[in-house]
């Protein structure tokens, strides 16, 4: 094993034992260190959401077939294969619209960008209109729709089809606007709310085990960081950044308190 | 009428574009949606330049007006630019040395290529996600895990029938997915079963219906133009 | 919500707390023993394979990538070497993504390795074929047509181990492990036209999707992400990663009920003296 | 034949075998050559694909007696064997419906054209193809249908989903309708949603502590309708900011929302009548990736101590980081989300939330336009439809009737 780790690896895992414990450093309470891996991770985020769009779309979705559609189809090239059709003329377009969206730099045109706006919006709005109904109304309503009794239908399933009916009754009922929570209604949302918040209280519980395993995940590579192999980075980065915590701490409740 | 009407005229139509283009199976209306989501994400990859103007203006500002915490502002400019060097330096070596026109067969080969020297494994932007980016993440994730904790316990007080269900219910589940509850009581694995089953589907099903009629009527503003804030002022 | 001293203290020891409940079992791992216990979801499972004659054919769709690789694999490794030891033959299939053919032939010659079982034998692996829910109607009319060839390229209607199989109809059982919507596809198509049994796994965020098929009898099991493969490792006597990793899971799951309960009682209490 | 008696049936095998017949002739005798064979396009797709039916007769429905399909470009061929799938049309409700009569009839989709049946690299069929179908035995065709062709296109309307086309309009005209009513009659009832009548006093909380209120639009984009909805919410939240004098920040994580959000919030100063106290710099940009973002805006809040946090929108694993973290700041926080998953984290953190539905309504509640409030009208109605269906469907599936269920079945 130890003769398996290259010197690269060393300094990759210091380097994320480091990263790690800074974050960690948050439980206790904002502090200089967080802060500092709070603004390295905002950088490197920032700069790879750059990279990553000019990799995977500015180039070789919009300047990439653009440029070989326009060389190809005004012969400035002619020798060129038409590696693009002439399909790809219509980036154009959202070559147009991403450049209106720029005029939000001038405060004299930048009202041209609503045109871009409302081209999103009013795709979006429509794409999702038809898929909303299919997938969050007519997908719930085919199996909420269950005989109560049959040939197979056991007892303890008639009582459960007659419990999930009337449990998407009261919720829906909760979900009345244009109905003063009153009398019955009221009774029948409350009877909704009830619902939902055994169901809120399972998905709570239900989601503690995935997230207390990303936990374990963490502690458990920190304490396999921790042997000599890798030279105990957990171990003396856990020193030395308790050391600076500790020593922030006390050069900020010495002098003066800034934000 | 160009500043005001003419964005409620483009919302419109193509929010009934793409109603009708819903129902068209014919190969032009899946290329009409294939295209404009590409055209979405496009407008979005142009617009990040927005962001970052946003990001870097408000830590030039620090740095330069000497608000306490510039350093950090310096700090966040310099890993940021590591990500944009370090992100095209490939890309820069390859403007200087041109594609090789005998090995271009395709345009799709082009783009492949173009994609691999930026982001494939082993590339250097790779490096800086796998080893910088990945160990952070990862960390404000499980940051989770402590929180979940001390949210369970500010909130799970049996204060009111609504609490005490919800307090059931998650500790119930809690029980159900461990050794510890079948150890308990070999019945709360059946318990658990049968709150994820039935009140929790019937519950999910409803406010499912409920967001699907929000976001319809919602939609339906937007293509009408009655719903028009984002287009911000009037003249 | 308050802001007080008293508050960020409570909440460090809180953290703290939960620190400890993980590092110390993770450290001292081989010391704890949990209980052998299993949910009635995840032993119908295991119940139903365990009826099956040796011999039977059952058919395991492997419906995830390398995404979610760590937590599929336990549960995926212990079905398998239990139909392994109960000498099923079985059919490895994919209808999800090119990569998962390869993930689960690795997963395969693991578990076949640690149950001395042969390729071509005793299992079989299918090469990835689009088209989702085609694939399995086609399955329901002819294996061999629908798979001319098996992973390694062998014409697989010299297999032994498809012999006197030919349409899914033929399977005593299927399952479904997936990180997507392949068990829909598989209880829509799948169930409809086999007629066999049909069981699913999944990661443990989705497996509350699942819970209403139950319900109906559609699925026979279900197993929802770590627990239940640390479930089935249990069943079958062979404590694996799923229990190791379970172990430090027990302890903060009791941890944090201990700390509702407390927070209860002090409520309560103080209620009490107004 | 196929009603003999088994045994009756083995005696006669055997007897056959023993005096040295043929068994193909027998095997032919029980064999029927295909009936109604017929090609057309398939309906409800892009093109690219051909059906090929015919009528089921129990006599072949055998799976070690299966059907081989031909095809060729010209009617008197050279024919290529295609394939030997067949499943039955009602497999295939996309394209024929759920009509029991699809039980009867077998069917066959043909995408491309193949040299032999085990060729690798088929061409996709361009042009009309010819087919026949043929019986055989497993190695011998015992008899051919008739030639018929067919040629595939594009279909310009999808009657799979005429179910979700109607719902669709029927919708529509419900809100418009309801919409128009409320222009005529202003004065509608909207029952108190306290989550965003608290919104009032969380910024009079703010004005009085001197300290800003942070409002959040989610994770999703301005592709995401929950985005939108947030912020239409976040104009109505500006304008009380506005008039009370006090600040609002708002870190976004997606560049176009943040605009949208400087034109919503500069918009809401100057109907307030406060353009000048509009400052664009706290509408600003963090990063696109998930958790940095949590982290910056968590740094953001224990440094700034926001006296109110809005979280309004669709997010993801986050939400805890994000409340939890406003909660031990002390701020008075509400959240409005249709993210299902994240409810419960909203419900234990904050001191009030907004679920699902009610994320929608809240720029109506808000705005209080009457043609704003008639849609809420609208939505309750098709609730109150959604109700009356859900009852009736499960007493006439009880009773057997699936007309209901399949009237909602999608494809």
């Amino acid at each position: 094993m130890p003769e398996s780790i290259t010197t690269m690896q060393i300094i990759e895992t210091w380097l994320a034992v480091g990263f790690t414990l800074m974050i960690y450093t948050f439980l206790y309470k904002d502090n200089p260190i967080f802060k500092l891996g709070e603004y390295i991770y905002v950088g490197l985020t920032a700069g790879y959401a750059v990279c990553y769009a000019w990799f995977t779309v500015i180039w070789p979705d919009l300047i990439y077939p653009l440029y070989r559609a326009l060389t190809v189809s005004f012969h400035i090239k002619q020798w060129e294969k038409p590696l693009e059709s002439h399909e790809n003329l219509w980036l154009i377009i959202p070559l147009v619209l991403g450049i209106l969206m720029l005029t939000r730099f001038s405060s004299k045109f930048n009202w041209l960008s609503r045109y871009t706006l409302a081209f999103i919006m009013g795709s979006v709005s429509g794409m999702s209109i038809p898929l909303v109904v299919s997938a969050n109304i007519f997908k719930q309503m085919v199996p909420t729709l269950n005989p109560f009794w049959g040939p197979e239908v056991t007892i303890f399933q008639t009582i459960n089809t007659c419990l999930i009916l009337v449990g998407v009754i009261a919720v829906l009922i909760y979900f009345f606007f244009s109905v003063e929570h009153k009398g019955a209604v009221n009774k029948v949302a409350r009877l909704g709310i009830f619902y939902m918040m055994v169901s809120f209280g399972a998905a709570f519980g239900y989601t503690v085990m995935a997230r207390e395993s990303l936990v374990i995940g963490r502690v458990t590579k920190l304490i396999k960081w921790a042997s000599p192999d890798y030279y105990y980075a957990t171990i003396i980065l856990l020193f030395i950044i308790i050391g600076l915590v500790v020593l922030t701490e006390l050069f900020s409740s010495r002098g003066e308190r800034t934000e | 009428m160009i500043k005001r009407q003419l964005p409620l005229l483009i919302a419109f139509a193509m929010g009934v574009i793409f109603i009708i283009q819903f129902f068209i199976p014919h190969q032009i209306s899946q290329d009409l949606l294939t295209w404009v989501n590409k055209w979405l994400m496009i407008i979005g990859g142009i617009s990040l330049l927005l962001g970052i103007y946003s990001l870097l203006n408000f830590h030039y500002l620090q740095i330069f007006r000497n608000k306490p915490g510039w350093g950090f502002s310096l700090i966040m400019f310099f890993s940021f630019l590591i990500s944009v060097v370090v992100g095209f330096t490939p890309s820069l070596i390859n403007v200087i040395l041109p594609l090789p026109e005998s090995s271009v067969q395709s345009a799709e080969q082009v783009k492949e290529w173009y994609r691999i020297t930026g982001l494939k494994d082993g590339s250097s932007l790779d490096w800086i996600f796998r080893h910088g980016i990945t160990p952070l993440s990862a960390t404000m994730f499980s940051i989770i895990g402590f929180f979940i904790a001390s949210a369970a316990f500010r909130a799970f007080r049996a204060r009111s029938l609504e609490a005490t269900l919800l307090l059931l219910a998650a500790v119930f589940i809690m029980l159900g997915q461990t050794p510890l509850g079948g150890m308990l009581w070999s019945g709360i694995p059946d318990i658990m079963t049968w709150i994820l089953s039935t009140p929790n589907t019937a519950a999910k099903r409803a406010i499912l219906f409920g967001i699907a009629m929000g976001s319809i009527s919602f939609s339906l503003k937007i293509i009408f133009g009655i719903e028009r804030a984002y287009l911000g002022g009037k003249n | 919500m308050t802001s007080e001293p008293k508050f960020h203290i409570i909440r460090w020891v809180i953290f703290a707390l939960v620190a400890l409940a993980i590092i110390i079992p993770v450290i001292v791992s081989e010391k704890i023993k949990l209980p052998d216990t299993s949910s009635r979801v995840v032993k119908n499972i295991y119940d139903k394979i365990e009826s099956l004659p040796a011999g039977s054919p059952i058919i395991l769709s492997i419906d995830f990538d390398p995404s979610s690789d760590e937590e599929l694999r336990p549960m995926t490794m212990a079905i398998l070497r239990h139909v392994f030891r109960k000498k099923l033959r079985v059919i490895g299939m994919t209808i999800w993504s090119p990569q998962s053919s390869g993930l689960m032939g690795d997963i395969f010659t693991t578990a076949a390795k640690m149950e001395n079982k042969q390729d071509g034998l005793d299992y079989v692996i299918m090469p990835f074929k689009p088209g989702g829910s085609s694939v399995i109607l086609n399955l329901s009319q002819d294996i061999f047509f629908t798979y001319p060839k098996d992973y390694k390229d062998k014409s697989t209607k010299e297999l032994p181990v498809l012999k006197g199989i030919r349409t899914l109809k033929d399977m005593k059982y299927a399952m479904c492990i997936s990180a997507g919507n392949a068990v829909d596809v598989w209880i829509v198509y799948g169930k409809e036209k086999g007629k066999m049994p049909l069981g699913a796994g999944c990661t443990a965020v989705m497996a509350t999707d699942y819970y209403p098929y139950l319900q109906s009898g559609q699925l026979v099991g279900l197993m929802g992400g770590i627990g239940a493969a640390a479930q089935y490792e249990s069943l079958i006597g062979e404590k694996g990663i799923a229990t190791e990793r379970m172990k430090p899971q027990t302890v903060v799951h009791s941890l944090i009920i201990i700390l509702i309960v407390v927070g209860n009682i002090v409520y309560f209490t103080r209620r009490r003296k107004g | 034949m196929n009603k003999m008696m088994p045994w009756f049936r083995i005696l006669f095998l055997g007897l056959i075998s023993l005096l040295g017949f043929n068994n193909d002739i027998f095997a032919q005798n029980t064999l029927v050559s295909p009936q109604d064979f017929t090609a057309f396009d398939t309906p409800n797709d892009a093109g690219g694909s051909v059906s090929l039916t015919w009528r089921v007769v129990p006599e072949n429905n055998k799976p070690e007696v299966p059907y081989l399909i031909l095809a060729a470009t010209a009617p008197d061929g050279p024919w290529f064997e295609q394939t030997t799938l067949v499943n039955l049309k009602s497999d295939y409700p996309q394209y024929f419906g759920l009509s029991a009569s699809n039980k009867l009839w077998s069917y066959c989709e043909i995408t491309d054209f193949k040299q032999s049946l085990t060729d690798d690299n088929p061409k996709p069929i361009t042009a009309t193809t010819y087919f026949k179908l043929a019986v055989t035995d497993g190695s011998k065709t015992l008899g051919f249908s008739s030639v018929v062709s067919a040629m595939h296109q594009g279909n310009w309307f999808d009657a799979s989903k005429i179910n979700i086309l109607i719902f669709v309009v029927i919708f529509s005209f419900v809100i418009m309708f309801f919409i128009s009513l409320a222009r005529k009659n202003p004065d509608l009832f909207i029952r108190r949603i306290p989550g965003l009548d608290a919104i009032e006093e969380a910024i009079g909380r703010a004005t009085e502590m001197g300290k800003p209120i942070l409002y959040l639009n989610g994770l999703d984009g301005m592709g995401s309708l929950s985005t939108i909805a947030a912020t239409s919410i976040l104009g109505k939240v500006a304008r009380k900011v506005a008039n009370y004098d006090s600040q609002i920040k708002v870190p976004c994580r997606d560049p176009i929302v943040m605009s949208v959000c400087q034109e919503v919030v500069r918009e809401a100063y100057l109907e307030a009548g406060r353009p000048d106290a509009y400052n664009q710099d706290n509408i600003f940009f963090i990063t696109d990736d998930q958790f940095a973002y949590a982290a910056a805006v968590d740094g953001l809040m224990v440094r700034h101590k926001p006296a109110a946090n809005l979280y309004m929108g669709y997010y993801y694993a986050e939400s805890l980081l994000l409340a939890e973290t406003g909660a031990a700041i002390g701020a008075i926080q509400i959240a409005g989300t249709d993210s299902i998953t994240q409810l419960p984290f909203f419900i234990t953190t904050c001191d009030y939330t907004l679920m699902g539905e009610e994320l929608y309504a809240a720029s109506a509640y808000l705005s209080r336009e009457p043609l704003q409030t008639g849609s809420l009208k609208g939505q309750d109605f098709t609730k109150g439809l959604i109700i009356l269906i859900l009852i009736l469907g499960s007493l006439a599936s009880t009773a057997g009737i699936t007309f209901l269920v399949n009237l909602f079945k999608t494809f």
